[in-house]
């Protein structure tokens, strides 16, 4: 039997492609005629949000993108940054927000599918994934069934795949119970010299298709993942996807050896709107026109019509431009991996995108225009407002410093993420030299005998949704601070930017603000973005989420012998505070757990500090001083000290300069560290800072089984480990008290 | 009014056109054993559940309760009940 | 000692435990595809950790009915060394080279961790360098390591000194019966078990303690005295 | 004799007495979700395969062949088929 291909083209309908009206009149001009419907599903896929970047596109093009160790800065599939000795780090970050709130098993493991693609169809073996995730408020009846299912989704794709998790964070906040954010990042490692871009070179060369079948999978999810929620969300259901990570694995194997093989001009991996986005990119980047023939499709489901073809999100498939004389060789090694492997097109001089089905023509459309000439928009924005500073006196202090501490590290957002992580496997590979529980993932670099990477995610919402551009920045130099309290010389980032509807000026406004942070940090700290994704629209019910720019960081350590620990520090060693008393109480968690108030500017952050800090510390590290090392973050300096004993299982005794108690324990100004020093070293090391300028106490010195700080905290470690380690499991098993 | 005892079982099934890695696993696996003769392999859960309900038709509207909150995921799954007892 | 591992579609962990195997035995490992149907000369045969096929049906179902496995288990009759290591012994169990099987985990989530093992018995060729009752450090990574075995099997293998690994100190991360991490066969040439000693066998791995397994299967005393 | 397409379900069970976690988790949430008349919960797998055979015989040998080799391991587990044509 035929299957009907044609379809009115009503307003109705374009509409339902979110093709506005100029959109339309454009896309009429470009193609000359008005589209069939499949050119339609083709022109809405390429246009909308996801994958044009329309809103964002303008603004995106000021971060700072390049350096001497950037390789391929945004524009590829991922990232790619030189660490030395002929290898490179490639990596990225990407957002499954919508699926994973509508189906969080599969949402989430089809999101950490999609970026371990991103990683391999560029030649790395991935050695590294981390994951960022927001969720609403605890006590809200959808978390729990949410958190579990993103989890085990995770996991569930992530250790079949066999990549160590090292990394990540988890919030929970009000403003994301209706849409819940869950950013993928992976990383891999290739050779420079062994890298493969989506470019197509070469007229009247095969273009081959591998992996898995296709079926009718998320067809529109592209549209999806850019159309703000309401209560009809049931509707979209249909559009989600079931990932295999088994397959992947194989497609992973098969891809490697596919490219060692040298039969591998251009790949591309499948991704929204798998089966045009990719052909398109490959054949507009070549300037060269494709040709697919539909017919040769592998597909898992009858009568699927071209549009249903083309617009698929199946997983695991790619596309490919093969040298014509190695195809006997590629289809044996995907025969051999049990994936299908189908000539389905070929390249072509003239510059158009030709789609044929049952012998027929159902697309013809110019590919560059398709690729290049999305429309991009400079949406009317407002710059956002900022608040006056808060003197530490404007807040409580706590009754009980002791109470406070131990409330704050078992709260939500504090408490140990052990629940999670333990359902990742962080060991696979045997490189990890640091997994989740300290400031940032270590991985050794194979095939290297001293050298390692560092991973750290970061953003604090709070914060950008109180000050955009001091938030922005924050993220940044959080996740700075993260690498080099780990011994890590920071090399470069990738970004996650996850807002509410562009079209609203306020949230456009908070877009830029903190786009214009991001970039200032990055060129402040030598941290060039190399890749990254936009989700926008995500609201409910017309409430955005808190504005959520994460970012991913990456860092080399020269000799992973000379690196820091939170957890290392030993009886008797000396506790330096890098930086000074903190003053800021503002957006603290301070203030939103203890006080219960949200208000006020974040702390803000003196880039050239941060820097020479960071410096500071990293040479400190290297030059092995430092016994243990932790950066000041959520919770201030008491959390912070907390956290490191928790983590040593020793107390420590500490005396401070206090002006403000509360403010001094509990404030989270920035670009501060914690650093244990064996105290044979600690006079050097007080000299050193002196030396480099860099303002630091001696606080105290790693002692005994209890924090005691003061006359104000005395805990037992015992007592802190309870409290941190309990709320997880006890939230996730539903118990009370949680 | 007192309640009765009900043997129910639960069938949860991919909804068609819902990729089903296992079974496809599974296919391969039994053709490769030299069952040739398979043609397709889906791969569903069943539930035996007993329950106490007061008549047959409760229990049949608890147990379809069941699946919408917790048995099934009808994002991608579908259901069927059959109680006897 | 030649030795051999079987690479299986899903396999993850065999990069692992090739390392593992080449830098304790210091030499090359003879890597076989699961579609094979000869083993190469070896006296000690692998089979690696990860999901194949994706663990799909039951973990290492599947895998169990590859054609490779036939020459395993003609190779293991003839005494020839055989371990499984986490889906290699629930690749063991499907295939009946042991006894018992690895249901889900009793928390029904996968589970990354470090936990303590108890020596049991040492009386064969892969626990032989550990003290009998000596607890070692481990980590453990699976979905579906909870050991079963019905009533008489359990008591058979208990009395046969089968038992090797029990999980120690209350750190039983799976709810296996008897705490049972590990078991070999009655002639104490094949072992399967679900902690991962691999991955515990230099200072970067933070502790040393799965190397002394390694060093028993592959005689490397013998081999450092010749 | 020309093969004749049959649909089968073969069911797999937990033998009694071999414990059944994901059961166990399972009647626990129903009961905390308030389902109590749930008395107790036994998850078992189904497969919908579709085969061609000479004869229903022959398709139903063919099943509990697939079933001794490969669909359920029968240190734990028990099965049954139902075909249909
Ligand atoms: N979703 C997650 N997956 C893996 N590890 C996580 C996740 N969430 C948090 N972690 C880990 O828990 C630890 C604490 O997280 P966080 O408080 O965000 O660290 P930091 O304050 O140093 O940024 C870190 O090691 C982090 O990598
Ligand atoms: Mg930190």
């Amino acid at each position: 039997m035929t299957v009907n291909n044609t379809h009115p083209i009503t307003e109705e309908l374009i509409r339902n492609h979110g093709i506005n009206a100029e959109e339309y009149q454009r896309i009429l001009e470009l193609t000359e005629r008005e589209p069939s419907f499949t050119e339609l599903g083709i022109w809405s896929a390429m246009w909308n949000e996801h994958c044009s970047y329309k809103s964002s596109k303008k603004w995106l093009k000021t971060l700072p993108t390049d350096g001497p160790q950037v390789v391929y800065g945004p524009g590829e599939n991922a990232g790619v940054v030189d660490i030395g000795d002929g290898d490179v780090v490639v990596f990225k970050m990407e957002s499954h927000n919508h699926p994973s709130f509508i189906e969080p098993y599969q949402g989430a493991a089809t999101g950490v599918g999609g970026i371990l693609r991103d990683v391999f169809t560029m030649g790395a073996r991935p050695i590294a994934a981390m994951n960022a995730l927001r969720f609403g408020e605890p006590d809200n009846p959808k978390t729990r069934h949410l958190v579990s299912g993103v989890v085990a989704g995770i996991g569930g794709y992530g250790n079949s795949f066999g990549v160590p998790t090292v990394g990540g964070e988890v919030n929970f906040h009000r403003r994301y119970n209706g849409n819940i954010l869950v950013n993928a990042f992976a990383a891999g490692l290739a050779k420079s010299d062994a890298i493969y871009v989506s470019k197509a070179e070469g007229v009247g060369l095969p273009v081959v298709y591998l992996g898995a079948k296709t079926g009718r999978d998320g067809v529109g999810g592209a549209t999806m993942a850019s159309a703000e929620f309401d209560e009809s969300i049931d509707e979209k259901r249909p559009t989600v996807q079931v990932g295999d990570p088994f397959t992947e694995k194989c497609l992973l194997e098969a891809c490697l050896e596919l490219m060692a093989s040298g039969a591998v001009i251009a790949i591309q991996d499948m991704g929204a709107a798998g089966l045009t986005c990719s052909a398109v990119e490959m054949g507009a980047r070549g300037d060269l026109g494709i040709e697919l023939d539909l017919d040769k499709v592998p597909v898992r489901e009858e009568n699927m019509t071209a549009y249903e073809m083309m617009l698929s999100e199946s997983q695991e498939r790619m596309l490919m431009v093969l040298r014509p004389e190695k195809e006997d060789e590629a289809k044996a090694i995907f025969t051999k991996w049990g994936l299908d492997f189908a000539v389905v097109g070929v390249t072509t001089d003239n510059l158009r995108f030709r789609i044929l089905h049952q012998a027929e023509e159902v697309a013809n459309l110019p590919i560059k225009q398709l690729g290049d000439e999305a429309p991009e928009y400079d949406r009317p924005w407002v710059e956002p407002g900022t608040h006056s500073p808060m003197e530490p006196h404007l807040f409580a202090p706590p009754d009980d410093y002791s109470a406070a501490l131990l409330y704050l590290i078992g709260s939500p957002d504090l408490c140990s993420r052990r629940w999670v992580w333990e359902q990742y496997d962080t060991l696979i590979q045997s490189n990890s030299l640091q997994i989740p529980g300290g400031d940032a993932g270590v991985v050794r670099v194979e095939g290297h005998e001293t050298k390692a990477l560092a991973f750290s995610s970061d953003v604090t919402p709070r914060y950008v949704e109180a000050d955009a551009y001091e938030g922005g920045k924050q993220a940044v130099a959080e996740c700075f601070r993260n690498l080099i309290a780990t011994g890590a010389r920071p090399l470069a980032a990738t970004d996650n930017l996850n807002f509410g509807n562009p079209e609203k000026p306020e949230i456009m406004g908070t877009f830029v603000a903190s786009i214009r942070g991001i970039g200032e940090a990055c060129e402040a700290l030598g941290m060039p973005i190399v890749s990254g994704n936009v989700s926008l629209y995500n609201e409910t019910n017309g409430e955005a989420i808190l504005p959520t720019p994460t970012i991913g960081g990456v860092g080399v350590i020269e000799d992973w012998n000379a690196m820091a620990r939170i957890g290392t520090a030993d009886e008797g060693d000396v506790l330096f505070l890098v930086g000074t008393e903190a003053t800021h109480l503002a957006q603290t968690l301070y203030q939103r757990e203890i006080l219960g108030e949200e208000s006020g500017p974040p702390p803000p952050v003196d880039l050239q500090m941060e820097r020479a800090r960071g410096e500071f510390v990293l040479a400190a590290i290297k030059t092995q001083y430092a016994s243990a090392c932790h950066d000041i973050s959520d919770g201030g300096l008491a959390v912070a000290l907390a956290e490191m004993c928790m983590a040593s299982g020793y107390g420590a005794r500490c005396d401070l300069n206090i002006t403000y108690p509360h403010a001094a324990l509990f404030g989270e100004d920035q670009s501060r560290y914690i650093v244990a020093v064996d105290d044979q070293w600690a006079d050097m090391f007080a000299a050193n800072s002196e030396g480099s300028g860099v303002s630091f106490e001696r606080i105290g010195t790693v002692a005994g089984d209890a924090l005691i700080i003061n006359d104000l905290v005395d805990i037992k470690v015992e007592t802190l480990k309870n409290a941190h380690e309990s709320w997880f499991p006890k939230f996730m098993s539903g118990q009370p008290g949680a | 009014m007192a309640d009765k005892q009900f043997q129910a079982k639960v069938f949860v099934t991919l909804k068609n056109g819902v990729l089903d890695p296992q079974g496809k696993a599974i296919e391969g696996s039994l053709n490769s054993l030299g069952f040739d003769g398979v043609d397709s392999v889906r791969q569903g859960k069943v539930f035996d559940v007993a329950l106490s309900a007061t008549s047959k038709k409760a229990a049949e509207e608890q147990l379809s309760a069941m699946c919408e909150k917790l048995l099934a995921n009808t994002v991608v799954e579908d259901y069927s009940i059959t109680v006897s007892g | 000692m030649k030795t051999a591992l079987v690479q299986f579609p899903g396999s993850n962990r065999d990069r692992d435990m090739i390392a593992a195997l080449e830098q304790i035995g210091g030499q090359a490992v003879q890597l076989v595809w699961h579609t094979q149907t000869e083993l190469p000369a070896c006296d000690l045969v692998v089979l690696p950790g990860g999901f194949s096929y994706g663990d799909y049906l039951r973990s290492g179902a599947i895998a169990a009915r590859s054609p490779i496995m036939a020459a395993i288990k003609a190779a293991a009759d003839k005494g020839t060394r055989v371990l499984g290591v986490c889906n290699g012994f629930q690749m063991l169990t499907e295939a009946g080279l042991l006894p018992g099987a690895l249901m889900r985990n009793a928390g029904l989530t996968f589970v990354c961790r470090e936990v303590m093992l108890e020596v049991v018995h040492t009386n064969n060729v892969f626990s032989s360098r550990y003290e009998a009752g000596q607890i070692i450090r481990c980590p453990v990574a699976h979905h579906d390591g909870n050991y079963f075995a019905q009533a008489d099997v359990l008591k058979r293998i208990e009395d046969g000194n089968q038992v090797i690994f029990r999980y120690a100190q209350g750190t039983n991360p799976n709810g296996s019966i008897n705490d049972i991490a590990g078991i070999c066969n009655a002639a104490g040439n094949v072992l399967g078990m679900m902690p991962h000693p691999e991955n515990l066998i230099e200072r970067a791995h933070g502790g040393t303690d799965g190397r002394a397994l390694f060093e028993a299967a592959l005689n490397t005393l013998e081999r450092d005295a010749a």
